[in-house]
């Protein structure tokens, strides 16, 4: 099985920028995204997750190193200043490199 | 009859355990079903109500109310930018949320008069409806300035198709068509048991309000005191639109509940996106942490004894 | 008497706000909630009614109808490869599907009746839950053969005890048990909120299938035109059927409605794990993109002139 | 009447479906709503009920409460120990399991008294709230001893402020105060839809037993016996001290019912976090896969009976 | 402290899946998983987790390299071609390694 | 664009913990944290998060490789043996290290 290495582009942010964001990454050039339902604490506090406004979402989205950079560099570019905001990368192996 | 309504208790039994750190929080699936339900069911009987009226007689009175939204934020505004001495978008961001309503002190009010049987007309959920935007576009004019790199298309679509005006205008379209008559198949859930769904919000509403408690403390004591004196202010703006309008004493305490209250439903969310750099500690610390428990605590029987004194005078 | 029941504006509201692409969606654990509350008290209500009935005398009826959930989707089948030119598995889950029935085209149909105060046969519950499962079989038959590669036990489970047939029959089995009288302490939740459930379960229903459009444009027309005259075929069927069984006016507009009915509960989960090569989007765009609208718009009106017409000729 | 109220019907139900590892499931989010639910309606009902009594009349009982609440699971403790020869962390969390007690069952309990309209005092809510927390306290010494390195200040808040206290004290303080009539506006919510959320709650919580099964099986005979054994004693002191408080035959099968009663909300939650090393399987499989079906299937019947015999006895 | 690495296997599928594929994983080796609910986009569309035929699941193993890679083969094998599904292999570092 | 790389601590424990032990990693030195609700299956057997007993969180936190083994250590230490835990470690890269 020949598996290729792609980067893993992790982001975890306010709820309410999940259409967004999900718009501004396939405009970067990712095929696809995962999001699941997260709460947690960082620079701008406690966010529990107890309604809309305090909800965070987390993230991933798989692509190659180029398409993850560029997406990080415009994520931070556009959000870090006013939004709860961290994103992260790491590598993965895949089985089907073209998909992604 | 307890000086305060049982559904108040609820929202004080909620701000209690969260300012305890108590073990108790609603799913939030819970919390937004309990508000689809409050949309619907205010929309619903303002719609029925609206099928008793000749519509034509509240154009006047619509935009009367939709002057108000208009003119209390950009009042609002130059307090908070001078008084206040915050950021324009802050200033300008707080000032949408006054300039909107609140569904939750809406309802407290309905039920408020409901316990003490007092009148009010029904189409007053339109007004609801009808406040819940203009503040909306006032606020991001406010913090943008006119043009400027505005989305309005984007815009337009997220404060007119917002959850809250979708299930208001959906409850007040179903209501109008279907009548009283219409409706009263599903009054059983929608009306019978509006009071005790208004508690279980109310006793979460308690919860969300005391985690504000930080950020108040943080941002200290002009929001306090804004939070207080805005809605006092916005309440005698519109116990003299009620007296203008001929409003019963019960509407004319709706109305000023109505411009008394802060959005903290559809503002918040559409501010967070056309103003990011208004930070929602502030703007959620005032009408989460301030003016929605004075509200519904002092606000609504001070509104109330307000539109009896005018009545007086009137008649 | 508006011409559209509320519960069915509650679908149009949904249906537009989805197309509009509000901002408006109930949590899945309420969607859940919504299903499961409507499952139990359909069974609860045919419990009580079959408790009523000598069981002896509806067996014939029982192995009638499901004599017609087995031939109605092998009759679809043909139409759906020809006419359609669809692949084998892809006609065989659509056929599934439309030889099962639909719980919420039931729900509205009771509905229906319920606001023109016209009586039906209560025990046609039992013929819902009877329909469910015979489709299912036929159409993994008709996408696989007999035997060749298909896990008959694992898919015994899967039917049996998926969660439609388990929560419609032990309501069955409890209004059976407990009788009128043995319910009547949880009637206020089952009974009385029943429209109103099922009010919201229409304003969801209409969010998802507007989430069909798209692939039905996809797919193009073949879908609407089958999602249509399939179940006025069936509905034709199921008057005749009702004609049949001698049943009242209410009774056969309600057995049409069960044979038009397409699911989009038990079947497309149980086709997705036992003919994974059949595409979802197909039998679901078809499903609840058109005859699940047709159905509660048009379809049941009609099928109730159906019965009252073939009634005429009966008496 | 049916032998078997339809709630109980749910139960079976639920653990039918589960022990044949059926599709369903109810969202986690419900069964909180539910639990919730069911424990402000508990609180506010018996609240209403305390509104009209003296309450310094109440004080000596609600010692003798905490009296029983301490001493139960010391008596509990070396059985455990000896004769089941568990652990002595998993005896002390077993112990402490026993001397609290179940909202579920008591709530059956009610019902059960509701559906045969017997006559019980109201203020037993209140011996629930008394008796949830004593033995966590009483379960936490015995399986560290005093003070050894129990931090005592965050289980007093763990044990003050868990949910089901906040819940219960919280509708207790609201019904007290709002009384009968302040409380009836949110009636149609708590007490009208009270026996259709516990059919509910209690599918719910046969899905749950039966995913007891597996662990019960494994830890054999002696937790069934336990289980079984332990609440017919614990009722029978509750029926005498029933009937030295001079208690109606309702009173006294309920008092019977809560001292016989496992919890499985606050005190599971408690002992995980203050008594690690008790393996919670051991207590959940007795408390839940014995204990709690036992209660409400022959359980509350039984002490029913029990009732009227020291009844007739002492008149 | 010590650290063994393993190999952390992620799947992201269909929730009509979850009783299915963990079964299969476990027959395959894996010593546990972990789920969480999720959403999402990719080449079969938009799902958007509104109802049990939108929703996706995403499920996490750590396992030795070869289990995982077994996994991975067995998993595209039988699903890829019918069902919406990624998984990607990620190196992970692990206290007990006796345990995965 | 510049990267610098991080340990990123993925826990996978009992519901019931997560106040306990998010007190604990930021005692421990951890500036933030994300939580999501999970179910799974390990050695404690299956965790279905049907009700509040059975439900597993996951917990991710991005910080210095000193910083994770130490929380790490300290959460073997003190839960290993009685609860339902597993956690493991990765690299990852952020944009903000100071953040971290
Ligand atoms: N060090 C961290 N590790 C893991 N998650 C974090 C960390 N810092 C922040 N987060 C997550 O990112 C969100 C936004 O972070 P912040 O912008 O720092 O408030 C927080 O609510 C957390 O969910
Ligand atoms: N490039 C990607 N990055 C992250 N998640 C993805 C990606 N592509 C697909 N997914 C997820 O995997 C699911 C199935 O993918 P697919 O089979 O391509 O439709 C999608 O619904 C997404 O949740
Ligand atoms: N090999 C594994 N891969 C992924 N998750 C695991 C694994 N083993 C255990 N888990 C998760 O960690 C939780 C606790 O594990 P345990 O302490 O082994 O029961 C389980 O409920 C799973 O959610
Ligand atoms: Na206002
Ligand atoms: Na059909
Ligand atoms: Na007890």
């Amino acid at each position: 099985m020949s598996l290729e290495s792609r980067k893993l582009l992790t982001i975890v942010t306010e709820a309410a920028l999940e259409h967004e964001v999900t718009v501004e990454i396939q405009r970067l050039g990712a095929h696809g995204y995962t999001v699941c339902d997260a709460r947690g604490k960082g620079g701008r506090g406690v966010r529990d997750a107890n309604w809309s406004m305090s909800a965070n979402i987390r993230i991933e989205i798989v692509c190659p190193a180029a398409t993850a950079e560029a997406i990080a560099a415009a994520l931070k570019e556009r959000y870090y200043d006013n939004y709860a905001m961290i994103l992260f990368l790491s590598d993965v192996e895949v089985l089907r490199p073209d998909k992604f | 009859m307890p000086t305060l309504d049982p559904v108040v208790l609820f929202f004080l039994l909620g701000l209690t355990a969260g300012l305890l750190r108590a073990e108790l929080r609603l799913p939030p699936a819970i919390y937004d079903f309990l508000t689809v339900l409050l949309l619907l069911a205010i929309g619903l009987k303002g719609g029925v109500e609206l099928a008793a009226h000749p519509f034509g007689a509240l154009l006047p009175r619509m935009l009367l109310v939709v002057l108000a939204g208009i003119l209390l934020p950009l009042a609002a505004y130059p307090v908070l930018r001078r008084g206040g001495g915050l950021a324009r978008a802050d200033a300008a961001s707080i000032a949408a949320h006054y300039g909107s309503v609140s569904v939750g002190t809406y309802a407290v009010a309905v039920a408020y008069l409901g316990y003490r049987a007092i009148a009010f007309e029904g189409y007053l959920a339109v007004f609801l409806v009808l406040l819940e935007m203009p503040a909306i576009v006032v606020g991001i004019v406010l913090a943008r300035g006119l043009g400027r790199g505005v989305q309005w298309g984007a815009m337009a679509h997220e404060v007119l198709l917002g959850k809250s005006i979708v299930l208001l205008m959906g409850g007040l379209l179903i209501g109008w068509i279907g009548g009283s008559e219409g409706v009263a198949p599903i009054a059983p859930l929608f009306m019978d048991l509006f009071k005790g769904v208004l508690a279980l919000f109310l006793l979460e509403m308690g919860l969300i309000a005391a985690g504000q408690a930080s950020s108040l403390r943080r941002h200290g004591l002009f929001l306090v005191v804004f939070g207080v004196a805005m809605p006092i202010a916005s309440a005698a703006v519109g116990t003299g639109m009620g007296w203008v309008m001929g409003l019963s004493v019960g509407g004319t305490t709706l109305l000023a509940t109505l411009l008394a209250s802060a959005s903290y439903i559809a503002v918040p969310a559409a501010m967070r996106l056309s103003v990011p750099e208004a930070n929602p500690a502030l703007s959620l610390a005032a009408s989460l942490g301030v003016t929605f428990p004075f509200n519904i605590l002092i606000g609504i029987p001070l509104y109330h004894r307000l539109a009896e004194f005018t009545q007086r005078l009137g008649g």
